[in-house]
């Protein structure tokens, strides 16, 4: 998953250190690794942003049986880079003074469907449609927002979070009740001493500090 | 079979493309003809700039629009001043864009066509009283006809199968700038593969008929030679 | 209405350097070798190229001369291309129509029916360029040209490519246009026949340069200059009707110098007519002969003799004070005892009527 | 400034566009010569189908291509039959990829440049003892120079910008499928933006004077026509 | 050697229906107004055009003939188009090289530096071809086709853009071609006196049909034929060289009906020569004429006699049995009460010796 590039970065780098292997990282959205893999695609290890696809993987016996966990959950976060756009309750969606709020495509992305069922919680999933920008993924409605050509938007909590950095700009905290848990699942395509090594190191402690230093809360 | 949504994004997709095509005609008939006519010494930088946008990756390039028309970009300041609306998001911004990155597809077939017409024909028309600007349209341009098909085809082609740009500048909004190329790709990353089978089915066989006629049509224009 | 260009011309090694006064109504006529220029010139008339520094009026109006520079298409001239110049793109009847079109109606004095009468291509009318023979395609691009009624017509070898028997349609055609529409013609051409046929004024080209330029009967009968000696050699000789023979279908025509014989034609008694009498066609006799097919004989004087080769000379003869030229071998000027002033009869075989 | 990985991208990509383009002119020469010649009458379909597979959004495009060429494919069931490698997540399949989307802006120009050739260089050659294939080398090519030059330029371009096809059926694996499109997106989506913009810059500046050069090196090759 | 060519043609309206039988050895001419289909006949004879059902067998050899085709590059010939031709992307030289490069050097039999400096374009080497003018052109293709030394030789009026100078100086070299070499040449061309210079054997073309065909001194004197109503009618008459006179640099020459004076040239005495006699050079006389500048004066007797329009009549003469031609006026006709069998002297101005 593309919005775990930088924890997964930082966390390859301490493995590597730790165990002198080399670890390849290859990025890119959930749907697109899915398909390859499908298609014989020479990855060892796949960490997906969502659940459905691990699973799916694992029904048509591509995975090693049972090595498939939940490594990190996603935060969601109402984010814009002005000061003060943003209060603590996001009273700003429903004064709706904004031309556009940039959200992922909730049909591929499970940020942008958790940001969807946050609309609809609050009742706006109707009245702000035609202010919603989607992008493909959640990076690229960050992208938006980031421009400035969209003034608010649904990222991820990760995306807006750098290690040992105040957040830019204003926030909304957006409460887990409002949205099904964003669950992001790993699983083994193949059976290597180094690919269960690499495993095993992510639910280390050290790994689990990492993963929360960027943004993600561990299951 | 096709939802409302498929039907508004063969909309806009054709929109998209008939209008990038029609400006990208239109901006790059006189570009090519000055290109093909100059002996400015400089003209190979030009040219190399109008190539240049192929070469960034389209969703970066993208990227790259999205940060111009931004407020903070140049364009989008300028559009502030002027109190005008910002173009991201826009059908208008996604005519932009496609246009900036098709350009190149249109103008060298274009150039290569003028060059091929030569002096000679301006010339006698010249001597049989049309001005210029008439002899670049009765002369010129029937000439350069198979010129022009080619970089309709390419620039059409290209527009409609175009996505990173789109997507980028775009927003995927739907019935505004939501191509059917983006539908389909959201329906291959969801994996209703049905659905993108289906779509592309139609995409592709609406382009090879508009294709077919377009060639067809073509073997009636083309200029024999000796 | 006169014509005046002067052009220094550079292209690679070669340098066309022009200072011309044209009369500004007849044919004027272009001669010289390939290479000589005379398509860099008229190019330049035309203004299909723009070299700084040339000067060029016609008939009153400035048409270059230092920053003024009228565009070719604003210049009412027509010009006839040397190489195959159709346009690919239509077919012959809109070929035909391309510069008729841009004309003004008021302007019309050639009829387009007519010229494509004349050039015999109604039958190609719905034709596509590339399907029309080399001199097909010709005749088109001369039927074109006329058909904008210009103000001045510029031809580059126009008739290179057709048959004899075209030539002679078209060449009074060409005549015509000038006399009775008064449009100068500036003519190209390689032949010295097909030159001494139309033209009124000549401009002997070489290597960029003008030899010679004056009226036509001047320069032609001048034994200093190269087209005495050319085997096409010929007099122009100017005189007017003085009977018609309608038994024998023939036209008598006065000279100062005598009468001459020719075809008969249709031209009013008194009316002024142009002849020409081809060097090889004249021979000469100390005595007045009878009893021969040679219906024109008349008295001259020798006026010049210069060689052609070694075996023949060129004889200028005055009749009447008429410069004719003759070209007979050596042998027989020397068994003739022929020299300056000498008396002779000359005879002249044939003789065409050029008007 | 630039990273190991940054380095083997642009090494994978300039391989990926020279190669792709020198496949396309060997392939696309003597198809766009056959189709400038040729009075098939079904000539439009072959036209119609060669230009389809720029209307499929890449990605797209990549997609049924990995499906063709992976294990349950056609293509790499055969390849298995034969005991070959499978092409998917192949630098092979890049090119195969690569090709078959930037086949039409190496055709079409190509075909526009030989009927421009025309007839008459070829049968004077031919009265000059120079064979079919001969005069096809020493008259039509040297005489469609500019279009080879159009088409090589679209194709080389194309190719360096291109990135859903590559995605697709590349894998995005460093060293051998990933090149440098790719590599500015991963940045640009991992918010990079500082490396984004200054592997763009390279890229960019790469490709500009590579056109450049290319540009100022065609107008020595030109063919004037009177 | 002989060329045998059978082809049935339709394109558009046109249709040409020939059916020939030339020699295979001289020069034969393709004589036809504009349009009459001598371009389309040599180019189904080059192999450019595949016209099925044709057949074409050339010295025993078959170039085409039911499923056979000889293509063009393997026919041993040269073409000089009808229009520009030359390479563009290639300079002069290299477009010179290009045929002679394709031929095995055993076939070279035409020195390329003799044909370049015959058509006088030394000085065009290191040129593009579109710096070139009209005529330039033109001789760079005639040099590029004599360069590949073609065992047959096709030119399209490959001289109509030539000044006489040059094409005075081509000639004899085409000319020569056919005799050293032995090369047969097909030669198209509008104008009679070209081809009554340069041709044997002549073939006359009318809107695709074959009018006539023969050795060219029949067909030239034949009175049923438009040529002998030519302009530039002319008989030709084979004779041998019998003296040479120093003095006034004469050429004596004997033929069956008297002797001819022409310009001295080096022919041994006793060799063969042709001379061309132009029908309007030829007057008659009753009597034998003395103190004239006509050096050549023989008996002959009147053949046949037709009208050439209303004033001129076209005399058939037979002169120790050769037949030549005199158009004077029908008055003199008259005068001089000329009817068949009658006898007359021939006196003739100039003669032209071809050879
Ligand atoms: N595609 C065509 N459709 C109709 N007529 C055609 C076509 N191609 C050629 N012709 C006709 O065939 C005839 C013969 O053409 P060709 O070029 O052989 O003439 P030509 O004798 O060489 O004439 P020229 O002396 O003018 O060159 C012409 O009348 C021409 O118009
Ligand atoms: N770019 C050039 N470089 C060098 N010489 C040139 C260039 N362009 C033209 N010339 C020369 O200029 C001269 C004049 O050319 P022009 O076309 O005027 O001749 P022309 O008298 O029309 O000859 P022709 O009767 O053969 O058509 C020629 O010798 C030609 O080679
Ligand atoms: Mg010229
Ligand atoms: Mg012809």
């Amino acid at each position: 998953a593309s919005n775990f590039s930088g924890a997964l970065t930082t966390l390859s780098e301490h493995f590597e250190e730790n165990t002198s292997h080399k670890v390849t990282l290859i990025f890119g959205s959930t749907g697109k690794h899915y398909a390859q893999i499908k298609n014989g695609a020479p990855f060892d290890a796949f960490f997906a942003a969502d659940i459905h696809r691990p699973e799916l993987l694992e029904k048509e016996d591509l995975v090693l049986p049972g090595s498939r966990f939940t490594y990190a959950l996603g935060k969601v976060v109402l984010w814009s880079p002005k000061k003060g756009f943003v209060d603590s309750k996001a009273r700003v969606l429903n004064r709706a003074e904004f031309r556009h709020l940039a959200i992922a495509n909730p049909n591929l992305a499970p940020y942008g469907k958790a940001a969807q069922e946050v609309l609809e919680a609050r009742g706006l999933w109707k009245s702000l449609r035609d202010r919603l920008v989607r992008g493909e993924n959640i990076g690229q409605a960050f992208q938006f927002i980031k421009s400035g050509n969209a003034e608010l938007g649904f990222v991820a909590y990760a995306q807006v979070k750098r290690p040992n950095q105040r957040i830019e700009g204003s926030f909304w905290d957006v409460p887990q009740a409002l949205y099904t848990p964003i669950e992001q699942q790993a699983v083994l395509l193949v059976d290597s001493e180094v690919a269960r090594a690499f495993m095993l190191f992510v639910r280390s402690d050290e790994a689990l500090k990492i993963i929360r230093e960027y943004g993600y809360d561990i299951p | 079979m096709l939802t409302e949504a498929d039907l508004s994004a063969i909309v806009v997709t054709l929109k998209l493309a008939t209008l990038t095509t029609l400006i990208l005609l239109l901006l790059g008939t006189p570009l090519a003809w000055w290109m093909s006519r100059t002996r400015w010494r400089f003209k190979f930088l030009l040219e190399a700039v109008i190539a240049l946008p192929l070469v960034l990756p389209p969703t970066v390039l993208g990227f790259y629009l999205l940060v111009a028309l931004g407020p903070k970009g140049p364009v989008g300041a300028l559009m502030e001043t002027l109190g005008a609306r910002p173009l991201a998001f826009t059908f208008t911004g996604l005519v932009i864009g496609s246009v900036i990155y098709s350009m190149p597809f249109v103008v060298q077939p274009l150039q290569d066509a003028f060059t091929a017409v030569g002096r000679r024909p301006l010339e006698v028309a010249a001597t049989l009283r049309a001005s210029p600007l008439d002899r670049f349209f009765t002369i010129a341009i029937p000439l350069a006809l198979p010129g022009f098909f080619t970089a309709s085809v390419l620039g059409f082609a290209h527009t409609i199968g175009e996505f990173g740009v789109v997507l980028m500048i775009g927003g995927n909004i739907p019935g505004e700038t939501q191509v059917l190329s983006i539908a389909i790709y959201d329906h291959v990353e969801a994996m209703e593969y049905a659905h993108a089978h289906w779509l592309s089915g139609v995409l592709l066989l609406l382009s090879f008929f508009m294709l077919l006629a377009v060639y067809a049509l073509n073997h009636r224009f083309r200029v024999l030679r000796p | 209405m006169k014509i005046e260009a002067r052009f220094r011309i550079n292209r690679g090694d070669f340098r066309l350097d022009v200072d011309l006064n044209l009369p500004g109504q007849g044919v004027t006529a272009i001669l010289g070798p390939s290479g000589s220029g005379k398509t860099t010139l008229l190019r330049a008339i035309a203004g299909l190229e723009h070299y700084p520094g040339g000067k060029l009026k016609v008939g009153g109006l400035c048409w270059q001369e230092g920053k003024n520079f009228v565009p070719p298409h604003q210049r009412p001239l027509a010009y006839v291309f040397q190489e195959a110049s159709l346009f690919a793109h239509l077919n012959v009847h809109r070929n035909l129509e391309y510069g008729l079109k841009r004309v003004p109606k008021a302007d019309h004095k050639v009829s387009l029916a007519q010229a494509i009468s004349l050039l015999g291509i109604e039958h190609l009318l719905e034709r596509k360029p590339e399907t029309l023979s080399g001199g097909e395609r010709q005749r088109v691009a001369i039927a074109r040209a006329l058909a904008v009624s210009p103000q001045l017509l510029m031809m580059d070898e126009p008739l290179a490519s057709l048959d004899i028997k075209l030539k002679q349609e078209i060449l009074p055609y060409i005549e015509m246009l000038h006399q009775k529409l008064d449009i100068p013609v500036i003519y190209v051409s390689h032949s010295p026949d097909e030159v001494a046929r139309l033209a009124d004024y000549l401009v002997l080209l070489e290597a960029g340069r003008v030899v010679a330029t004056g009226p036509i009967h001047e320069i032609l009968t001048r034994l200093d200059l190269p087209l005495a000696s050319d085997s096409e050699a010929a007099a122009i000789v100017e005189a007017f009707v003085s009977g018609h023979d309608e038994t024998y279908h023939l036209t008598h025509l006065d000279f100062a110098g005598g009468q001459i014989t020719v075809t008969r034609n249709t031209l009013p008694l008194g009316s002024p007519a142009r002849l020409r009498l081809g060097a090889r066609d004249v021979s000469l006799t100390l005595e007045h002969q009878s009893r021969t097919s040679i219906l024109n004989i008349f008295r001259a004087t020798v006026d010049g003799i210069t060689e052609q080769g070694n075996a023949q000379v060129i004889v200028r003869l005055l009749a009447g004070g008429v410069p004719i030229l003759s070209r007979i071998t050596r042998k027989s000027a020397d068994e003739l005892g022929l020299k300056m002033g000498k008396p002779v009869f000359a005879q002249v075989k044939s003789v065409a009527l050029l008007t």
